[in-house]
Order: structure tokens, then C-alpha cells, then sequence
């Protein structure tokens, strides 16, 4: 794996729990790892497969859903839907031979400013240790 | 005006607002939200983003004027014509207002004075405020509970109830303060989700967790292992060589016993705060032994001068659904009282210019909260202006509608990018902006600023402004219509709720359709003799029914149910069914008072002695023919038949009161009758704690049980005595009553709510009463917009209570029959009809029913008036035929691109 | 015309009023015609009639028509068992003639286990025709000498038709029904699926018996010795439609170690003293599965010695 | 509807290694109504697709196209021009979508991207259950409505094999047997008689036994 590689992440946030979570963590003066972007949706039910997937043509290292609590998802579902469509999504990775780890779901209370960004820290050492996607993957 | 800027007074000036009236909100302190942001979470929501948007609306409400760090001087004048001295530091001001809401709310119990405790004197004995700022993670040590003497997280901590609550003699609090029991659950169990292995124990005498989901939160709280002692401590000493304390207490048998734990909570009661007191003082309102207002019957918030109206803390020991009821409440009695003057007339906007076909034109406008760093502004500007398709940037500030629209109009700008510290509460500023720029409302994209670092080279600021841009380039203005709002309410239940709800929106000129499936009116009502104050119910429910009858403005249908209901917030269908014929009516709120009964026991020899009744069986009996109740030598009450059990997890709130209640009433008409009242746990909440003392003055006798040996009922005929076998869970032995009647106050259930919920499409929650959506902020509100609820429907709640929330419910009601219109569309989900397989998949997945197949239509129909706009169905369409113009796929796939770009 | 249908052994001795007791032999995997015939050795003189199976439980063996030929060779009577699952109707009908013009006598007509338990799960299925409809169409080639498209046989097969039963199976109020449609459908002979309920048993006979099934054909209960405690419990869990009872397994355990299968021996000889008494029940078909040299021993003891000439 | 489910990547993978053209085509008829072959899913594997030419370095072009249906002419008709630039399709529609395409396009390299698994409905969303075997003489109404040539292991015509157990097939614990649920149905409707008939024999010809099947509507024909 090469020196200094900085893996680039997307995160696809909801904008109730995520987002205020997120708040929390500015309120707290967390700061989120520079290479994690942040994608706001209405509702984490609202990512599909395909968004999912479309990062990693485009030379993307990692991919992840960061939604509300399962018990307190606004829109009842949403959350769970997620959760299985990044499982249908991890699968498809690892029927290609990529780590599916490079796709996750997390949930968040709102309060919990501190594991946002942990989460984000998480996800860009995991990142780290599984190395960039093989190089020609990047345009 | 309304004095108070906590949660009832924000809540309070927004329905007046909603109400058309123009505003005062007078705080005292430098800030709007009272309590609330001081907490860590508020059971069962985390209490962070609860209360901002509330205050943002206040600031941004033209009709409501905020006035901080300002104080009440001197009230003159009469209702509908009040002069205000108020002094805002240091200058006067005198303000004239039509009515006055005293929404001072409470203040914390000081246990500086109890030696017991040592509070003040032993560093790591703190109060449950104090703790909870500990556990809030954006107070000063960031979410971490660390003990004050050595800075190390505790692993042993003891909660003390009752600190500054039910005690006269050390505190002049004879009542109890009705949250701490749940805030003490609720600090325990947060630490325990924190840190597993924490120890948490409570001190406790009884255990009040009355409010609705309370029960299941307690119950939880065990299985969590929080442990709890009945008890009485007598004191908390330092330990020998350490910094632990050491406490002393009294279990349930009286024996001393002796604990050490490395840190003490002290939960504090809450009492009316001193410039309440003052502020009620010097203007000569009635307070009563807690030093709080004392209200009239049958209205709590309506205090004894006309025109003034109080709510929240200053009435009692509310929690937070409390006080945001009688908020409404009180509103809905300015809105009797008052014609509404608002500061400034309804806004006109121009008809949104059609569909821009031409490129977008971005107008990028920022707004820095205060403490935000200038350079923020400088990057946004520079950057912003590099990027493609932005004809402008500017930053905007005081006036934030006036400058926006301005900006808009002067760059031409067909779509807005706009940034600031908290977005979701700007969603209705930003709206209004380009409304009346004459702009598709819709066509704006907010950029979040919070979580950036505050040094200007931070590049997450320039992907989020990037970002906000690009997204904006890609939105299509959704299809918007403006739908006639029905200016008439259908309230559902002929109880005393549904009467009072009536006569509230009837009050203010909008016709009700009040249907009630009985032959009469009175519900449950009919059959109370006194609330617990010790008003006389039957002569005041006759007083609203007739006062019902006589308003023209009410339509009364009896022996009339609900057989379906379409449509949506401001324009309902509704099909009713009286005896056999159907009725349509068309309305543009509906309030659900649809209460609820007494279960009937299947226990206690329940309907095989006619000396055994139930509480409302007993509450007809007195009101036809007490006598023989009256004679009786000896009567019994059983407390929670049917409720608190696996089967029904929750607390039906009222019955002890009930049972204190008829107790005393029994007693002062037989002094020489025996009373016994059979309990698990007393839960006479807030200040009806004193009927509790005046009970056991007066000699009525309290026998605590488990629920694992419950007391039996023996007839030994169809009339005669009852022998009553209970184990007195505190001697530890048997008693047996020779009772000549019996009252078992069973579980109040809702009235088949499953129904309700099918026809109405309202959320449930697990005790099968309607859900408030969301929890807690929104007590009067169901998941459904436009469909409100009051009294037994939500919860059981004594006569009282249910006459404030019906009426608080008629004032959030009001919110929408005040409206012409009612705007639709919007951010939802559009059908491509052409692309539509009508294979079901968004029928399916929809997690709120909206989309049907129109057959008409040959394509998946979604109204737009009810989709919230999750988006997933448009996620699981398989055809992609369901489309989100605020959020679309070619956005979510190229957002991640346009982020990559350095 | 002889007052016999098809005058095989097992019919004799049945028509005969006797208590019938029939064994069974399952062909080897292979061509291993000295193991066919030693398990043979066993049974000859034991049984009235032994049932060769055709490819159980979907395993590949020795066909079952071939393997007939070599019990007959060695002297036994063979019952030739054939499924549906592997022939459609064209094989049936010659394999039958085939049978028949060898000697083969009996016959019995199943379903078959799905090939998803065999050795093939692979394999297609053929199910051409359902075991009711093999029962009715060899009767149709017995009485009416004709093949199941109606035309006419030289020289019909006449066979001695028998079924097979689950009491236990479910729906279980349905399944005397589906008994007395195949007796309806054809079937002189009918052998149960093997039995350890004997509570239950019973019940399914008395209605047996209510609806006079047992006078229209002969009704033979099967019988399995347990070899071993894990035997017993796979058969009660593992075997769809078979009910072995908790107090059975109990009873195994209690014999203690090394004497469980006499224990099993001695249940199955209680069973037959039992189903000898039993109305409607005119014999035992006893199922000793890779136990072939157990049987004389077994049938000694309960009595069913010497087998009746006729 | 048809039912089918998405083959495994690594078979596609597999068999369109030698192509750098591909043209991905969904139906928007049955296949997209179960969630297989709709334009969604053209999107997905399309994606997957370049995704795994990227990681292995080969340069590869994948177009995505969704047809009203693959099985009518006119309709396939419609890729003539769209089809052209690439060298191979992969048909995500039922197993006559490939051939339609390979027929009206000899000279492109057609491929299935699906499994046809059989004729069905959903019974929740997300699960789908056969129901008919297409045997081509329907005799539900003796079955109580239940057909068990489709629904029974062994297609038993005359009631339960031995293997019930239940209310479950003897082949496995999660198949339901529709003989224990015809014979609780007829037997509440009290119509046992019905059950007591002897079914003869089937007569298969109009089955696919019969040979590769046809229909003729004369009335249609021009």
C-alpha cells in the first residue's frame, strides 16, 4: 500500500439525526475528517443501490449511509431499507472481488456529535488498511 | 403579550401568532427556551433540535416581537386594554396589550439549606440539573459525567427523590414536583447506555411515572438494571478515608441500613420561580399553598383577573407535554377573549414565474450566526463566485426576508443556495422568500454550517458551498397548488373533550361538525362527581352541553360514527354513518376526542357481588344514590386492576387521585366509615399530593401490595359483605377487611382506537392510545397533519386535564382553519405516469400508505398533500417511474463527482 | 376362472384367513448378486412374501424387477415395488408385463420419495402418474386386459395389487379417506408405513373398520424394529410423516447400554402379539432394514412360525 | 407474472469478458413488476459492470436501455439504432426476451442476465411463490382452486403422499403442501366427495410434453 494514500469517502446523510448529530459534533468542535463528504438526503431510505455502487466507477474508496436510530427514523422505515439495500450492495462488492467493507450504514441519536465523527475517523482508518482500490480504478 | 420565554411561552406565542395576533414574548434572561436547553435529553427525544426551531420561529415571526433580557415593571388597565412597564436593561418601555399570558415558568429546588444531604459541603453530592448538564454533550465537559472531587467517572451512583418535593415541614413544597421520578429514570439510564457496568440506584418513596410511555421507560429502567430502594435517607456522610459517601437510610420495614456510593444526584423539585411569584404578587393573583396560581375551576389556564391567562410552571409542576398543552389552552382563551390585531398584515405574493427553462442562476446568500468566525463570510464570497451558473453572492443579516428577497430581485437569480449555522430552521424564511420574489418555493438549497472548522481554509466549506451549488443547478421546480382550506372542524367524540374543543373553535367563528356515537353527550364526564380539586363535574358538563346545544355554530350528529376519511390538512372528506344513512362532510381539521372507558376487571370477583363496583360504576352510584354508600362501615379501594401488568404496561394516571379523591368525600359524610385503599404505588402527582396528606389525616388507610400478591375479593353472597385478603407488602403479613363495598379502579383503555387508527391513518402507540407525533413537542398533534387529539384518546387524564389539552387542541387547530389556502406539493415524490409499471412496489413501501393505483390514471397516484417526501418508494421503484426533484438521482449520483473535483 | 386374482402366495395365505407376514429386501448398489441373495438366505421360510424396493429413498439400486427375479430364483416370493418417480407410463405398463411374464406375482404400487432425498437430487422427476392412478391402471391391465389407453393386451398381467398407507401422516383426518380411495382405486393389499404410535394406530383402525374397509382388502401393518436410540429419534424428527412417541425413546434409553436393540426387538414382538388381536388387521409387513438375519429370530418370537403351505 | 431473479455477476462476469460493448436491456413488462429486470436494475448492473472493468483494467462500455416489452416485435424493433455501436446485449427480461433479441439481432452476441424461475405473484413484497405449471388444461376448480400439478412436489393428482407432515412438504420444512391445504379447504366446504373422485391419469400433450407449444387465434390472424 503506498505512502500517505488518503482514501476518499462518501457519506449519504440523512438530514434529521445525521445531521443533527452533526451539529452536535461542531457544537463540541469535532471536526470531520477532511476526506469524508458529506451527501445530505431527506432520508436515508431514499439511497438506492445504485447510489451506492456509481461512487466506486468513479474512484471512490468508500461509501457509507449515515441514518437515524432504527426506533426513531421519522419515516418509520427508512433506516431499515437502508441497512439492506447497503447489505444487497456489500454483496455485490464481494461478488467482484472488493472488500465489502467499503460500504457501510450507521445510526445516529441526534445527540451523539462524538460518534459522528468517530464514525467518519473509523471509516477513514478502515479505509487506510484496506489500500486505495487496485490503481486503474482511478481515471 | 406573553411573559416568559420558555417552552410555554414560545409555544403560546406562536399559536397567538398562527392566531393572527400580533406578539409580545418578554424573557427575562438573554436567551428564549427556558429549561429546555439546559437539559441533556427530554424522555423519550434527545432535547438538542427540539427547542431551536421553535425559538428561530419566533425570531423570524413578524408578529412576534422578542424581548430579551426584559422585565416586568407594572401592569395597568383592564382585559383587552393592558398597559405593560417594562425596563430592558435599564431603559422603560411601556407597551399596550388586549391580554396577558404569564408563561414565567419554574425553577429548581435549592437544597443549599437541607443539612441531610450536604449539599455544598461534599463536592460529589450534586443536583440532578447539575448532572444532566454533566451529560449533555454540548455543555461544558462534553457529554462526560465526571465526578467533581477527582475529575474520575463514577461507578456508584444514588439518586434521592423527593428533594424539595412532599415535604412541608423542611421546604414549604406540600406538593410533589411530578417529573423528577422520570428525569431520575432518565438519567440513569443514559449513563447506563453510556457505561453498562455504572451501578445507578434510586431513593425513592413512591414511584411516580404516570404520563404516557412512562411505565414502559420505568420498566425498561429495570431490565437495564437500574436498582431501585423504597425508602427514606436520613443522611449523607463522607466516608471515612475517601471521597465516597456514605448513606444512611430506612428501607420499607424501617430497618436502618447503610450504603456507600461514589457520587450522589439530589432530584430536585421544581417550584414557581421567585419572578413568578413576584410577577403574580404584584398583580394580586390568588396563589395557592405551593406558592403557585390558583386557577379557576375547569380552567386551569385562566387566572382571576379577566384577560390575564397564565400556563406552564406558574400553574403547577408541569412536565414539558404539560405546559406546552396549557400553552395552547391559554391561547385558545385570548382567542375567546380577543378580535387579533397582527403587527403585520398577511403577506401577498406574486404568482411564481413559470417554469424557468432558461440555465439556472444561482443567488449564493450566507447568514453567520453571532460567534461565528467573519472568515467564514470572506471564503464564501471568493469561492462561491468561481463556481458555475452563481450571477451572485451576498451575505445577509438582520432583516434576513427583506435583504434575501432583495438579493434575489437584484441578481436575478432563479434559484437560492443559502448557508448558515442551522438550515432546518430557516426552511419557512427561505419559502417566503421566494414566493414573494416570485420564485417556485421550492427552488432553494440549503448549505449546513455547522460542523466546519472556524479557520477560513477549511475546503469542507468550500465542498458543502460546492456542493449546495451544484445541487441547486439540478432541481426542476415541483408542481405546486393552492387548495382552498375548509373553514370547518370535525371533532370526533362527544365527551367532555370533544365539547370543549367545540365550543373553543366554534368560539373563534368556524363551524364544527361534532359527531358522538352514543345517544347523548357527556361521555365519561357523566359519570365523575368532582375533580380533584373537588369542583362538582355533573353541573358543570350539564353548563357545556346546553352552552354546546345553544351555539349555531355547532352541528351535533348523535348515534353517528365515522366510516372513512380522505383528503388531507385543510381539506378533508369525510363520510359519516347515521343510523344507517350516510353523511358527507367536508372540513378542513379533524380533532380526535374519542376517550376511552374503565376495562372490566376479570379479577376481584368482578360482577358476582353487586357491592363491587368499578370506579365509574361507583361515580354513578353516588350520583343517583349514595346513600348506602354513605352508611357503609367500611369500604374498600383497589388500586391498578389491570394496569402496570405485562398485558398493559402502563399507568392509568388518575385512579389514585380518584380513589383519594371519593375517599376524603366518603369521610367527611362518614367520619366513622373505615377506608382502606389497596396500592402499588401512590401516585398522586403534583399538587394533588395534598389530597394524599389530607387523606391520611383524616384517617383513610393505605395498604401497599405487590403485584406478586395481589389482594382477593371473597363475596359471600350476591349482596352482603366482601372479605378483602391483602398482604401488606410493608408489614409483611395478611389483613383481612370486612368491606360492604368494594371499588376497583381498573385500567382506562382507549375507545377502539384500532379503528381510529385504520379509518384515520394515525399512528398508535404501544399501549393502543393515539401516538402525538412528534413524541412529547407535540402533545395535541396525531402523526397525520390536520387530525389533533384530546383527552382519554391519548391518555387517561383526569376531567382537568382533558378540558385544557381539548382546548389546546382547538388552538393548534385553529393554526390551519385561519388559512385560505393550503399549499401542496412541494418536496415529494412525482409518478412519471408513462414509466409506471403499476406493479405496487411504492404501494407497498411507502411507509405511510400514500401512493395508490389510479386506475383512471393507468399509474401509481401519489398526493402530493400527504407525501412527507422520505423518497423511498422513489429508491424502490423498479422502473424509476417516481421522481424527487429536490433530491434526484442524477443529484445523489454526480454530488459525489463534484465533491472530488480539487 | 380361478377364485384367485392373481394366486400369489401372499393372497393364498391371506384368502386363507392367516395372519400374513411379509418381509422386506432392499437391492444392492451395485450388482452384488451374492449380497442379494445372502440377505435372502435369511428371510426364506420367515416371510409369506418379501417387498423389493425400487430405488428407496431415490438411491440408486439394483431395479427392483431384477432384483425380484433373484429372490424368485432363490425361492421367495418377491412383492415388486414400483414408484412414480421414475417412469412415466410407457416404462410402467412394459416393465409390468415384463414382471408378470417372469413369474412375479405381487406387486406394489407407490409414490415415491422426492429425488431431492437420493443420491440423484439432480435428476428430473417424472410423475407421469400418481400412485393412485398406477394402482387403478394395473387393475385396468389385470380385470380388463386392456393398457390405459383402452387398447387390448395379449395375455394380461395378473398381479396382486397392493398400496401403501400413512396413518400418520397429515392432514391425519384426511388419510383413512386416501386409504379407502385406493382400495376404490384397486388395491387387495394394503402395507403401512411403519408404526410406533400405537395410541394412534389403533384410533386409524377403528375408523378402518367403522367405514368396513378391512373386508374389502387385506390390511398389513408395518412393523420396524429399533436398532438403536439414535435411530429412533432421526425417524421421530428427521422422517416426514412418521411418529415415533417421547415414552418409546425413553423406553430405548432405559434398556441401557448394548441392550437397546433388544429392547427394540422386544417392542416390534409386542407390536405383532398386539396386531394379531387387532380388528381389521390380517397381517404384520416387517421392515428389518439392513437387519435381514434378525428376522427369523424376530418372527420365532412372535410366533408367526412355521408360514403356512398352500 | 413471469418471475426471475438476477444471475450471479460472476456468470455474467464470466461471459461477456471478450466484449468491450455492452448494451444492457430491461423490460419494463413482468420482469421490472418483480423487481429483476426493470430500469433499475439496468442501472445497478450496468454500474457493477464498469465497477468490475475498472478493477481489472479492461476498458469497457456499457449502454442501458429499458424496452415496453422484450417479447413483441414492435417493440424490440426499437433498439435498431441503439443497438448498433455495441458488439453484445445482455437482456435482463425472461428467457424470451434473449431469444427475440438474438432472432431480430443475429448479429450481435446476446446474453441472459437473468434466471427465469417460474409463473407466480407476490405473496408479500420481496417474495414471490409459482403457481401455475402451465400444464395447459386448468383443473384448479377441483383442487379447491389450489393447483397441485404447479404446487405439489410430485404433482400428485389424488391427494397427499405420505410425506405430509405438517401442513408441510415432505422436500423441505419451508414448502407448504398444497394437498394438506386443498383437502382442510374442500373438507371445511364439506365437498370430501370431490376429494373421494379418482383423477385419472393426466393427458400431458398440452403440457410442454406435447412439444415446443404454439397458439393460433385464427379470429387474430390476418
Amino acid at each position: 500500500m503506498e505512502k500517505n494514500y488518503d482514501p476518499k469517502i462518501v457519506a449519504f446523510c440523512c438530514s434529521n439525526c445525521a445531521s443533527s448529530a452533526a451539529e452536535v459534533a461542531h457544537r463540541m468542535e469535532k471536526i470531520l475528517p477532511e476526506n469524508v463528504k458529506l451527501v445530505q438526503v431527506p432520508c436515508t431510505g431514499r439511497v438506492e443501490i445504485l447510489h451506492l455502487l456509481k461512487p466506486f466507477e468513479n474512484g471512490i474508496d468508500g461509501v457509507y449511509v449515515a441514518g437515524c436510530q432504527e426506533d426513531s427514523c421519522q419515516y418509520i422505515s427508512g433506516i431499515a431499507k437502508a441497512r439492506k439495500r447497503v447489505e444487497h450492495a456489500k454483496k455485490i462488492l464481494s461478488e467482484l472481488d472488493i472488500e465489502p467493507e467499503r460500504i457501510d450504514v450507521f445510526s445516529f441519536s441526534a445527540a451523539r456529535g462524538q460518534d459522528f465523527v468517530d464514525m467518519a475517523r473509523d471509516m477513514v482508518e478502515r479505509l487506510k488498511t484496506l489500500g486505495p482500490l487496485p490503481k486503474k480504478i482511478n481515471p | 403579550m406573553v411573559i416568559g420565554g420558555g417552552v410555554a411561552g414560545i409555544q403560546a406565542a406562536l399559536d397567538l401568532s398562527a392566531a393572527g395576533f400580533g406578539t409580545y414574548l418578554v424573557e427575562r434572561s438573554a436567551s428564549l427556551g427556558g429549561m429546555i436547553p439546559h437539559l441533556h435529553r427530554i424522555f423519550p427525544l434527545c432535547s438538542c433540535c427540539k427547542i431551536d426551531t421553535r425559538i428561530s420561529l419566533c425570531e423570524l415571526d413578524p408578529n412576534i416581537k422578542v424581548m430579551l433580557n426584559t422585565s416586568v415593571q407594572d401592569v395597568s388597565g383592564k382585559a383587552g386594554d393592558f398597559q405593560v412597564a417594562l425596563e430592558t436593561d435599564g431603559k422603560e418601555k411601556k407597551i399596550k396589550t388586549g391580554a396577558i399570558i404569564l408563561a414565567a415558568g419554574l425553577e429548581p429546588f435549592d437544597p443549599t439549606s437541607f443539612d441531610t444531604y450536604a449539599y455544598g459541603h461534599l463536592s460529589n453530592v450534586i443536583t440532578s440539573v447539575e448532572f444532566e448538564e454533566m451529560q449533555k454533550p454540548t455543555g461544558p465537559q462534553q457529554g462526560k459525567v465526571l465526578r467533581p472531587s477527582d475529575n474520575k467517572p463514577p461507578k456508584k451512583i444514588a439518586w434521592l427523590q423527593c428533594v424539595g418535593s412532599r415535604d412541608i415541614n423542611r421546604c414549604d413544597a406540600p406538593y410533589c414536583s411530578s417529573v423528577c421520578c422520570m428525569y431520575a429514570l432518565k438519567e440513569a439510564v443514559n449513563i447506563k447506555e453510556g457505561n453498562g457496568d455504572t451501578e445507578t440506584t434510586i431513593f425513592f418513596m413512591d414511584m411516580r411515572t404516570h404520563g404516557k410511555g412512562w411505565e414502559r421507560y420505568f420498566n425498561q429502567a429495570v431490565d437495564l438494571g437500574v436498582r431501585l430502594i423504597r425508602s427514606r435517607v436520613h443522611s449523607v456522610t463522607p466516608d471515612a478515608d475517601n471521597d465516597d459517601l456514605l448513606i444512611t437510610y430506612a428501607d420499607k420495614s424501617g430497618e436502618a441500613k447503610r450504603e456507600t456510593f461514589d457520587m450522589v444526584v439530589l432530584s430536585v423539585g421544581i417550584r414557581p420561580s421567585a419572578q413568578a411569584i413576584s410577577l403574580a404578587e404584584g398583580l394580586g393573583l390568588e396563589l395557592n399553598e405551593g406558592r403557585y396560581l390558583a386557577s379557576k375551576p375547569f380552567s386551569s389556564t385562566v387566572t382571576s383577573i379577566p384577560g390575564i391567562f397564565a400556563c406552564g410552571g406558574i400553574n403547577g409542576p408541569l412536565d414539558i407535554t404539560h405546559s406546552l398543552i396549557e400553552a395552547s389552552a391559554s391561547v385558545s382563551e385570548v382567542i375567546d377573549l380577543l378580535e387579533p390585531v397582527p403587527f403585520s398584515g398577511p403577506r401577498t405574493y406574486p404568482d411564481p414565474s413559470p417554469v424557468p427553462a432558461d440555465p439556472p442562476r444561482i443567488l449564493v446568500a450566507y447568514h453567520l450566526c453571532p460567534g461565528m468566525d467573519d472568515s467564514i463570510g470572506k471564503v464564501i464570497q471568493e469561492y462561491a463566485s468561481t463556481l458555475p451558473d452563481v450571477t451572485a453572492v451576498s451575505g445577509v443579516t438582520g432583516d434576513l426576508l427583506g435583504s434575501l428577497v432583495e438579493s434575489i430581485k437584484s441578481s436575478k437569480g432563479n434559484r437560492v443556495v443559502f448557508a448558515s449555522c442551522t438550515p432546518v430552521t430557516h426552511k419557512s424564511l427561505l419559502e417566503d422568500a421566494l414566493r414573494l420574489a416570485g420564485l417556485n418555493p421550492f427552488l432553494y438549497e440549503m448549505v449546513d454550517l455547522r460542523n466546519r472548522e472556524v479557520t477560513p481554509a477549511a475546503s469542507q466549506l468550500k465542498d458543502l458551498i460546492r456542493m449546495g451549488v451544484a445541487r441547486s443547478a439540478f432541481m426542476t421546480p415541483p408542481d405546486i397548488k393552492n387548495i382552498p382550506v375548509e373553514k370547518r372542524a370535525l371533532i370526533v367524540g362527544g365527551g367532555l373533550a370533544g365539547l370543549e374543543s367545540a365550543l373553543a373553535v366554534a368560539g373563534s367563528g368556524f363551524p364544527v361538525t361534532l359527531v358522538e356515537k352514543q345517544e347523548k353527550l357527556g361521555g365519561n364526564a357523566s359519570h365523575v362527581v368532582r375533580t380533584w380539586q373537588g369542583f362538582d363535574v355533573s353541573e358543570y358538563l350539564k353548563e357545556v352541553i346546553s352552552q354546546v346545544e345553544k351555539n349555531p355554530g355547532i352541528e351535533v350528529l348523535l348515534n353517528t360514527t365515522v366510516k372513512d376519511t380522505k383528503g388531507f390538512a385543510g381539506s378533508f372528506l369525510t363520510t359519516l354513518a347515521q343510523n344507517g344513512k350516510e353523511i358527507d362532510v367536508a372540513h378542513g381539521v379533524t380533532i380526535l376526542a374519542t376517550g376511552g372507558k374503565a376495562s372490566t376487571p376479570s379479577e376481584h370477583a368482578y360482577g358476582q357481588n353487586s357491592n363491587i363496583y368499578t370506579w365509574d360504576k361507583l361515580g354513578e352510584k353516588l350520583l343517583s344514590d349514595p346513600d348506602p354508600l354513605y352508611k357503609a362501615k367500611c369500604a374498600v379501594f383497589i388500586q391498578c386492576v389491570g394496569s402496570r401488568e405485562p398485558e398493559r404496561p402502563y399507568c392509568s394516571n388518575f385512579c389514585c387521585t380518584f380513589s383519594v379523591r371519593t375517599a376524603i368525600d366518603l369521610k367527611s359524610k362518614n367520619p366513622d366509615m373505615d377506608i382502606f385503599i389497596l396500592y402499588r404505588e401512590m401516585r398522586t402527582f403534583g399538587e394533588r399530593e395534598s389530597l394524599y396528606r389530607e387523606a391520611r389525616e383524616k384517617g383513610v388507610i393505605f395498604v401497599r401490595y405487590d403485584l406478586e400478591h395481589k389482594p382477593t375479593v371473597e363475596p359471600t353472597s350476591k349482596e352482603g359483605v366482601l372479605q378483602v385478603i391483602v398482604h401488606d407488602s410493608i408489614l409483611e403479613k395478611s389483613i383481612s377487611i370486612q368491606a360492604d363495598f368494594v371499588s376497583l379502579q381498573s385500567a382506562i383503555i382507549p375507545n377502539d382506537t384500532s379503528t381510529i387508527a385504520e379509518i384515520f391513518q394515525v399512528e398508535l402507540d404501544p399501549d393502543g392510545f393515539v401516538a402525538e407525533s412528534p413524541q412529547k413537542m407535540r402533545p395535541m398533534e396525531t402523526s397525520r397533519p390536520g387530525v389533533y387529539l384530546a383527552g382519554l384518546a391519548h391518555y387517561p387524564k383526569d376531567t382537568g386535564e382533558s378540558i385544557t389539552q381539548a382546548r389546546g387542541a382547538a388552538a393548534r387547530a385553529l393554526e390551519i382553519l385561519k388559512q385560505d389556502t393550503v399549499r401542496t406539493g412541494g418536496l415529494v415524490a412525482e409518478v412519471r405516469t408513462e414509466k409506471c409499471a403499476v406493479c405496487c412496489t411504492c404501494v407497498r413501501t411507502c411507509p405511510f400508505h400514500v401512493p395508490v393505483i389510479d386506475h383512471d390514471l393507468g399509474a401509481a397516484f401519489i398526493d402530493p398533500a400527504l407525501c412527507r417526501g422520505c423518497g423511498m418508494c422513489v429508491a424502490e421503484c423498479p422502473g424509476k417511474a417516481i421522481i424527487m426533484t429536490s433530491c434526484s438521482d442524477e443529484m445523489l449520483n454526480q454530488a459525489p463527482l463534484i465533491l472530488l473535483e480539487q | 376362472m380361478s377364485e384367485y386374482k392373481a394366486e400369489s402366495n401372499l393372497e393364498k395365505v391371506l384368502k386363507a384367513g392367516h395372519f400374513a407376514f411379509t418381509g422386506e429386501c432392499g437391492p444392492p448398489q451395485g450388482a452384488n448378486v451374492e449380497a442379494l441373495k445372502e440377505k435372502a438366505k435369511h428371510l426364506k421360510g420367515c416371510v409369506d412374501a418379501v417387498n423389493v424396493t425400487d430405488n428407496q429413498t431415490a438411491v440408486v439400486r439394483m431395479s427392483s424387477w431384477a432384483a425380484s427375479l433373484v429372490l424368485l430364483q432363490e425361492g421367495l416370493e418377491p412383492n415388486f415395488q414400483m414408484v412414480c418417480r421414475d417412469r412415466n407410463r410407457l416404462a410402467m405398463q412394459s416393465d409390468i408385463l415384463g414382471i408378470y411374464a417372469h413369474g412375479i406375482r405381487n406387486m406394489l404400487c407407490l409414490s415415491g420419495d422426492h429425488q431431492k432425498f437420493g443420491n440423484h437430487p439432480g435428476s428430473k422427476n417424472v410423475f407421469d402418474i400418481d400412485s393412485m392412478q398406477l394402482i387403478n391402471m394395473v387393475k385396468l391391465m389385470r380385470d380388463e386386459g386392456k393398457f390405459l389407453n383402452g387398447q387390448d393386451i395379449d395375455v394380461s398381467p395378473r398381479l396382486f395389487i397392493g398400496a401403501a398407507s400413512n396413518p400418520f401422516g397429515d392432514p391425519s383426518e384426511f388419510r383413512v379417506y386416501r386409504l379407502a380411495k385406493k382400495i376404490a382405486a384397486g388395491a387387495d393389499f394394503v402395507q403401512t408405513q411403519c408404526i410406533y404410535n400405537m395410541k394412534r394406530f389403533r384410533e386409524f383402525m377403528k375408523q378402518v373398520v367403522d367405514m368396513g374397509l378391512h373386508e374389502k382388502c387385506a390390511i398389513l401393518a408395518g412393523v420396524t424394529p429399533m436398532k438403536s436410540v439414535g435411530m429412533a429419534r432421526y425417524m421421530a424428527k428427521q422422517v416426514p410423516g412418521m411418529d415415533v412417541p417421547e415414552e418409546l425413546i425413553k423406553r430405548l434409553q432405559g434398556a441401557g447400554k448394548g441392550k437397546v436393540a433388544e429392547e427394540g426387538i422386544r417392542f416390534a414382538i409386542e407390536q405383532i402379539e398386539e396386531f394379531k388381536e387387532m380388528e381389521g388387521i390380517a397381517g404384520v409387513h416387517l421392515m428389518a432394514i439392513e437387519w435381514e438375519h434378525r428376522v427369523p429370530e424376530i418372527a420365532e418370537r412372535a410366533g408367526v412360525l412355521p408360514r403356512p403351505e398352500i | 407474472m413471469i418471475i426471475a431473479e438476477p444471475k450471479p455477476i460472476k456468470e455474467i462476469l464470466e461471459m461477456t469478458k471478450d466484449f468491450h460493448k455492452i448494451l444492457v436491456v430491461g423490460c419494463k413488462g413482468c420482469v421490472t413488476v418483480c423487481n429483476v429486470g426493470g430500469s433499475k436494475e439496468v442501472g445497478i448492473l450496468a454500474s457493477t459492470l464498469r465497477i468490475a472493468a475498472k478493477r481489472d483494467g479492461r476498458d469497457l462500455e456499457v449502454g442501458e436501455h429499458t424496452l415496453e416489452r422484450q417479447c413483441d416485435p414492435e417493440y424490440v424493433d426499437e433498439l435498431e439504432d441503439i443497438v448498433t455501436p455495441y458488439d453484445a446485449v445482455i437482456s435482463i427480461a425472461c428467457g424470451v426476451g434473449p431469444q427475440f433479441l438474438s432472432e431480430r439481432y443475429p448479429a450481435k452476441r446476446i446474453f441472459p442476465g437473468v434466471n427465469t424461475k417460474f409463473m407466480g405473484g407476490a405473496v408479500e413484497h420481496g417474495v414471490w411463490a409459482e403457481r401455475c405449471a402451465g400444464c395447459g388444461t386448468c383443473v384448479v376448480h377441483y383442487f379447491g382452486g389450489l393447483c397441485p400439478i404447479a404446487r405439489c412436489s410430485k404433482s400428485l393428482l389424488n391427494g397427499p403422499c405420505g410425506g405430509s407432515a405438517g401442513g408441510k412438504c415432505e422436500i423441505a420444512k419451508d414448502v407448504d403442501c398444497v394437498w394438506d391445504m386443498i383437502v382442510r379447504k374442500l373438507m371445511q366446504e364439506g365437498r370430501l366427495d370431490d376429494l373421494l373422485q379418482f383423477r385419472p391419469a393426466k393427458d400431458w400433450t398440452t403440457a410442454r410434453d406435447g412439444g415446443p407449444r404454439r397458439m393460433i387465434r385464427e379470429e387474430l390472424v390476418k
